[in-house]
């Protein structure tokens, strides 16, 4: 591989998308000749293949730097991956390669696996094009795969009401919110004649004042829709929780960050002369989008409903992590954000996994039909546990050390304004307790074991055992050793602080 | 100098009009076809965008191919919505959003 | 005048895609709003765009809307509620309104008097198989995923 | 002393914990030995460390970036505390085995039992304020499941989730005080904070914020006024864990804390005062609580209250050996009387105290080391309650802080009334029906009532070496022997409040002695049916005087509790009122879509120049 382009190009993006091809063509031959099940797993294996191989390249590659020779083709120009894009890439396969296991037991009972698989692979890599984007119609391409994919994916499960109420909702709504953003940028279009953020950016200083903010106006709108920051979150509790728990895990682990990291690119080239304002308005986002979050949680009474509404209260952290890593010019709300993004993907991914399977076999979604689910499945309600504690940020789990960090920045800008951001993040976290501890009684206090464990409860399969048992022990691992986790997230911040240049 | 390049300020107009009446579509019209439409008169807003300054900015052919590729993902995201509507007609027998409101809180 | 006449008409279809009281008048509101923009790009110098955005625009999209729309009941059409001067719409209203406004205010301020643009067809496919080449496999990607998505969300496979 | 020693008593109960589960799935009728096993080599090894407190010693594991480093370092005043919790943990894992046989669930009691220990030994020993925070939520998060380990009871599982939320209400002011610090010196190391903001490197207002951020910590950990409420509830735990956690040891964090950070904090305006009025007032209100109590849990509980408000109190008039020392009297005479309590509700399967009487009788053993620690608790001279509690009295004169410490008297009369009471309830008198059958428990309960016994009558004469080893840790400088605590002691006036307090509180016990507990008792009523003579006279005095305090009480309980149960009905209703604004409607959702715009638009345009 000569540069970084070549090889996001024809490392990660064509594995991908011709893993998806053949995902779906060898699991329709198969599922002809001998039968559904067969299909699906041969388009599962075709998926793990495809992601881990990937993923496997990606380690192997030693790293990627930007700023170094020209591309080696002319059509390679649109990518320009550096290390923030690596470290999406590092976030986003583990995900999907646990994801995909999980789904050969959680989804076998589904028609039209191989769809699924291969949208699975699709949605992998348009989040991957996205990372690696450095144009922006690329970006907006990508951005449309991932997105098309993934309406696709939360109304898979057709049969039903829900995920199809849902799945519209997610598309009309996503689809203004891209369209939104891709005005923005074609306001930018207008003025500059130039594609390249880079050399949009060039340019955006000498503009008059007031295309350049109904840009900036459109594209964080735009994008904040995908990233589900409050008022612009509604359609996520919907889909997340219509979704089959293998997708909701993705989508809520990873989707929405990728949204947020599409804002993040483009802030960060075009944008980069108003990056204060940014910062004020991401921070003003991030403290109205965690209270409400875990305001709204707090009164869910179906579980994975209130998992979805912690999803948008985590977002607030993330957000509030870049606001003042912006504003500020802080390196710890930076770390702070991006390690968030790492540590949230695989306890919020856990959660939805221990408690899509919980779901499936006590056959409900309401609280409190689920009592003493979690004695009867053990592993599914420590799992949870683990999951739910973490995301409370409680010591010695992962979420407790990217938090820390955000509450860090907030002290060490020395303003009251970031004593108090901090002291609200910090306070949200006990309406967050309010939600999570009663889920965890509410899952093992005694209940209808004896019935649940007819069902066949007592003896989970591999494929759930397995991602299961990894995310919870990366969620501890991290929450002990959060050196580990920061090894790709470092050289993504120095990347930032390029353009920050605090 | 082209006719049709020197009329900036209608073609921003022009531009501004779709698009608010392509969000005004999305937003207060209560028929799910007509929110669909509302879509792709906003994307035609900005492959208008696209086009025009593709013209203004004397490299007509990059405009054009940016709008050929926003002109596809509409017609690709506009066939996801339809069929995401045909299922809710057999699930709801309705295409109102006024009757499509189960998922709630 | 004729390009003015143009943005005029355009901006006529879209009041009718959005006003009109038949759906089915909508979507022939969509589908003129298609074929003027599409005029309108020939007038700009850009045929390829004019030509995909009568075939997609005018013809695919309309002739999409026009088949779900068949598929959906008679009733269903003749029963879409009139337009009432509700919250919500005069609520939309104001706020597009306000949204739409700033866009143009920000259109106006921003452009420059001083333009010439050299009307030539262009090297589109130059472009589109040269520097955008990522694009237009990306687009063959879309559909791809649109096409099994629409699959997915149709699948009837050992249905009982 | 090799400093590894100082990792291997955290790190032997945690393991213990995480290999208790292991145990349960392989043999599960061995596991109470395995955790008396690991229990008995914890106490060993804190003991072994409290041998070599004296000596400077340090374990650090270099963890670079989020925590500083790892590290463990105690000295005198964290050994102690230390060895509490591992010398206590053990004997309450074998009071454990017998009196939890039979429940359900002995696996996650053992296994969070262990957790706990090891969590607390790590939080005095740790001088990492970060790393001292992760112990102190694991210790939260295990007395949360502790308190709820009845699954099936769901007072059990509310009264843990509003320990757990109380408790984080204090912890919120806790971390934005670590961090500040951090900010401001650069470093975790509480040591190192301590040499930068003696040099003058951390801001006055900085160490204010951080003061009282910590006091708040400290107020939620040791259930001090006014987010005490969670404490009394917490005896929806079982006994044993009742007498560990929330008697001896993870409630005394807080005041250690104090204890700790007081040099940093010292220097602070109105910081000591604020300890002190917390203190005093807690120690009162908690001691007014106690004498309504009729169960005999919630009495200990509101006793407990009582004592850390002393324990506070005793900080804030500067009087640190004597607040330590207090604490480690009061870990030894409160696990007593809890475990005797155990022993006594395992017997008689009630917890009112009007439902008990002439116990004495049937449980002879139990009875003796109940008065032992009764008497410690009211601090009678000789047990090692009266020299503690004398020490802190004498602090307060010596600081000239007088209405604190006629408060804290008072509070020591209301002691001996409730304390004494609670015993003569319960021992004394003819057996109630309910204790007709009881018996004395097992041997391996009554052992460790009898070495608790033992010790609060003994523990006093360690101070020598106490005082000696607390001096070394650079916080404490009094050093003082056993003749010279005596002779002291002896001559001070602190002496005769003490005294005057026993004896005030003597005739309160003797002049209530005939009000019933299970009414409340009238003023009026008393004083018309005795006539109008002195006697009459003064006994309705008394009992006016405890019929207001014991109103007070109550309304202000009820008020607190309501104020509680009120910010969480808000937060809920708050919730469901956000709920009820999504209705599903599309269109309207896509409205508020657009007011996100707008929102972006105007702060765009504030901010534009």
């Amino acid at each position: 591989m000569q540069t970084p382009e070549l090889f996001w190009a024809m490392g990660l993006l064509l594995p991908l998308f011709m893993g998806a091809v053949l995902a779906y063509v060898v699991g329709k031959i198969i599922s002809r000749t001998r039968g559904d099940r067969a299909g699906g797993l041969a388009a599962a294996a075709i998926t793990l293949a495809a992601a881990a191989g990937v993923y496997i390249l990606t380690l192997v590659y030693p790293h990627i730097s930007t700023g170094g020779a020209a591309a080696a083709v002319d059509w390679l120009g649109v990518l320009e991956p550096d290390a923030l894009s690596l470290f999406m890439v590092k976030v986003i396969f583990p995900l999907i390669i646990l994801v995909a296991i999980y789904s050969i037991d959680y989804m076998k009972e589904d028609l039209g696996t191989d769809k699924y698989y291969a949208l699975l692979l699709i949605m992998t890599g348009g989040m991957v094009g996205v990372a690696g984007a450095g144009d922006i119609v690329s970006l907006y391409v990508f951005f449309e795969i991932l997105s098309i994919s993934s309406y696709c994916l939360v109304s898979f499960r057709k049969q039903s009401w829900e995920p199809i109420e849902a799945g519209f909702k997610y598309v009309i709504t996503n689809a203004l919110g891209s369209t939104l953003a891709i005005l923005g940028l074609g306001l930018l279009y207008l003025f500059s004649g130039k594609l390249s953020m880079a050399e949009i950016a060039a340019q955006v200083s000498g503009w008059p004042d007031l295309p350049v903010m109904a840009a900036l106006v459109l594209v964080i709108t735009g994008f904040g829709v995908k990233a589900a920051m409050v008022p612009l979150h509604f359609w996520l509790p919907d889909a997340h929780s219509a979704a089959p728990s293998g997708i909701s895990a993705l989508l809520s682990g990873i989707v929405i960050q990728v949204g947020f990291f599409a804002m993040l690119r483009l802030v960060l080239t075009v944008f980069a002369v108003q990056l204060q304002m940014v910062g004020l308005i991401l921070i003003v986002f991030a403290a109205i989008t965690m209270t409400y979050g875990n305001y709204i949680a707090l009164a869910q009474s179906d579980i994975k409903r209130m998992l979805a509404y912690s999803s948008v209260a985590q977002m607030g952290y993330i957000i509030l992590g870049f606001g003042v890593g912006f504003y500020y010019q802080s390196v710890n709300g930076i770390t702070g954000g991006l390690f968030h993004i790492e540590t949230h993907a695989f306890m919020k991914a856990l959660a939805f996994l221990s408690a899509g399977y919980i779901i499936e076999r006590a056959g409900t979604r309401r609280m409190a039909e689920l009592k003493g689910a979690g004695r009867a499945m053990p592993l599914a309600g420590a799992a949870f546990a683990v999951a739910a504690l973490g995301l409370a940020g409680i010591p010695a789990f992962s979420g407790f050390m990217s938090k820390l960090m955000i509450y860090k920045s907030g002290f060490q800008a020395g303003t009251a304004l970031g004593v108090v951001l901090s002291s609200v993040a910090i306070a949200n976290s006990i309406i967050s307790l309010g939600y999570y501890l009663p889920a965890i009684h509410t899952l093992f206090s005694p209940g209808d074991a004896a019935a649940l464990k007819q069902k066949g409860a007592a003896s989970p399969a591999a494929a759930v055992i397995l991602p299961v048992a990894a995310m919870a022990l990366i969620t501890l691992v991290l929450g002990w050793y959060p050196e580990l986790g920061l090894g790709p997230v470092n050289p993504a911040v120095a990347e930032i602080f390029k353009v920050i240049g605090g | 100098m082209s006719d049709a390049a020197a009329n900036w300020i209608w073609v921003s107009a022009a531009i501004a009009v779709i698009a608010g009446l392509g969000i005004y579509g999305i937003v207060a019209r209560r028929n799910l076809f007509r929110m669909l439409m509302g879509f792709t008169m906003l994307t035609k807003a900005v492959t208008l965008a696209f086009v025009y300054g593709g013209a203004y900015w004397m490299n007509p052919g990059l405009g054009q191919s940016l709008a050929i590729i926003i002109i596809v993902i509409e017609a690709a995201v506009t066939a996801v919505g339809m069929s995401m509507i045909v299922n809710i007609y057999r699930h709801y027998g309705a295409v109102d959003t006024s009757q499509i409101k189960r998922l709630r809180g | 005048m004729l390009v003015v006449l143009l943005l005029a008409l355009m901006a006529l279809a879209a009041l009718g895609v959005v006003f009109s009281r038949d759906l089915l008048y909508a979507v022939i509101s969509l589908g003129l709003l298609s074929v003027f923009t599409s005029v309108f790009f020939y007038t700009l110098g850009a045929p390829y765009a004019s030509i995909m955005e009568l075939s997609i625009g005018a013809g695919l999209i309309t002739v999409l809307f026009m088949a779900t729309i068949s598929l959906v009941e008679e009733r269903q059409l003749k029963g879409e509620r009139k337009l009432k001067l509700s919250f919500l719409s005069v609520a939309g209203l104001l706020v597009t309104g306000a949204v739409a406004l700033f866009i143009f205010t920000a259109l106006f301020k921003g452009a420059a008097a001083e333009h010439a643009a050299v009307i030539s067809p262009g090297p589109l496919p130059e472009i589109l198989w040269g520097k955008r080449l990522l694009d237009v496999l990306g687009l063959g990607i879309i559909i791809f995923a649109a096409a099994i998505g629409i699959g997915a969300l149709f699948r009837t496979e050992g249905e009982k | 002393m090799n400093a590894s020693i100082y990792l291997a008593q955290v790190a032997v109960p945690i393991g213990g914990a995480a290999l208790t589960p292991l145990v349960g799935v392989l043999k599960p009728r061995l596991r109470p030995a395995f955790a008396i096993t690991i229990g008995a080599a914890t106490a060993c090894l804190t003991v072994l460390a409290l041998l070599g407190a004296g000596a400077p010693g340090r374990f650090v594991i270099p963890w670079q970036g989020a925590l500083n480093h790892f590290s463990l370092a105690p000295d005198g005043l964290s050994a102690y505390i230390a060895a509490v919790a591992g010398v206590l943990g053990a004997l309450i894992l074998l009071y454990s085995y017998k009196y939890m046989e039979g429940e359900e669930g002995l696996t996650r009691y053992y296994s969070l039992v262990l957790l706990f220990i090891g969590a607390m030994i790590g939080l005095v020993t740790t001088d990492n304020l970060l790393v001292m925070y992760f112990f102190w939520e694991t210790v939260g998060l295990c007395s949360y499941a502790l308190i709820g380990f009845e699954l099936h009871n769901p007072a059990a599982a509310r009264a843990g989730l509003k320990a757990f939320v109380t408790t984080k209400f204090g912890d919120v002011g806790l971390l934005t005080g670590i961090m500040v610090l951090y900010v401001s010196a650069g470093t975790f190391n509480v040591f190192e904070i301590m040499e930068k903001a003696a040099a003058g490197e951390i801001p006055g207002a900085t160490l204010a914020l951080a003061g009282f951020g910590f006091l708040m910590g400290a107020v939620g950990k040791s259930a001090q006024v006014p987010l005490h409420v969670w404490l009394p509830d917490a005896m929806e735990a079982p006994t044993s864990v009742s007498a560990l956690i929330h008697a001896a040891t993870m409630v005394n964090a807080g005041v250690y804390l104090m204890a700790r950070t007081y040099p940093l904090f010292s220097p602070v305006a109105g910081w000591s005062d604020a300890v002190t009025w917390v203190g005093a007032v807690t120690a009162f209100l908690a001691a007014c609580m106690a004498l309504y109590a009729r169960d005999l849990k919630r009495m200990l509980a509101y006793s407990t209250v009582s004592q850390l408000g002393y324990m506070m109190f005793g900080i804030g008039v500067g009087g640190l050996l004597a607040s330590q020392f207090h604490l480690l009297s009061h870990a030894i005479f409160k696990a007593l009387l809890f475990l005797c309590a155990g022993a006594v509700i395992h017997e008689v399967h009630t917890r009112d105290m009007a439902e008990m009487g002439g116990l004495g009788r049937r449980m002879p053993v139990t009875g003796r080391c109940y008065l032992v620690g009764v008497l410690a608790l009211a601090g009678v001279p000789i047990f090692n309650g009266f020299w503690s509690k004398d020490m802190l009295f004498a602090s307060a004169l010596h600081a000239g802080k007088l209405v604190p410490l006629a408060l804290a008297v008072v509070t020591a009369v209301l002691t001996v009334t409730y304390s004494v009471r609670s015993y003569i309830k319960v021992f004394a008198g003819e057996p109630a029906p309910a204790a007709a059958q009881a018996e004395e428990p097992h041997p391996s309960m009554l052992f460790p009532l009898v070495l608790l016994a033992a010790g609060a009558l003994t523990s006093w004469l360690i101070i020598g070496n106490y005082s000696a080893d607390l001096s070394r840790s650079g916080i404490i400088h009094e050093v003082i022997g056993v003749s010279a605590l005596v002779a002291e002691t002896l001559h001070s006036t602190a002496f005769l409040l003490s005294l005057a307090a026993l004896l005030l509180g003597g005739i309160m016990v003797a002049a209530t002695r005939k009000a019933s507990l299970a009414a409340r008792p009238s003023a009026f009523g008393a004083w018309a049916g005795r006539g109008f003579g002195f006697d009459a006279f003064y006994l309705g005095l008394l009992n006016g005087a405890y019929a207001a305090a014991s109103w007070i009480v109550t309304a202000y309980d009820r008020l607190t509790d309501w104020i509680g149960r009120t910010i969480i009905t808000l937060s809920v209703s708050f919730g469901r009122l956000l709920r009820a604004q999504n209705v599903g409607d599309l269109n309207g959702n896509l409205l508020w879509l657009v007011t996100g715009v707008v929102i972006v638009i105007a702060i765009v345009w504030a901010k534009r120049g």
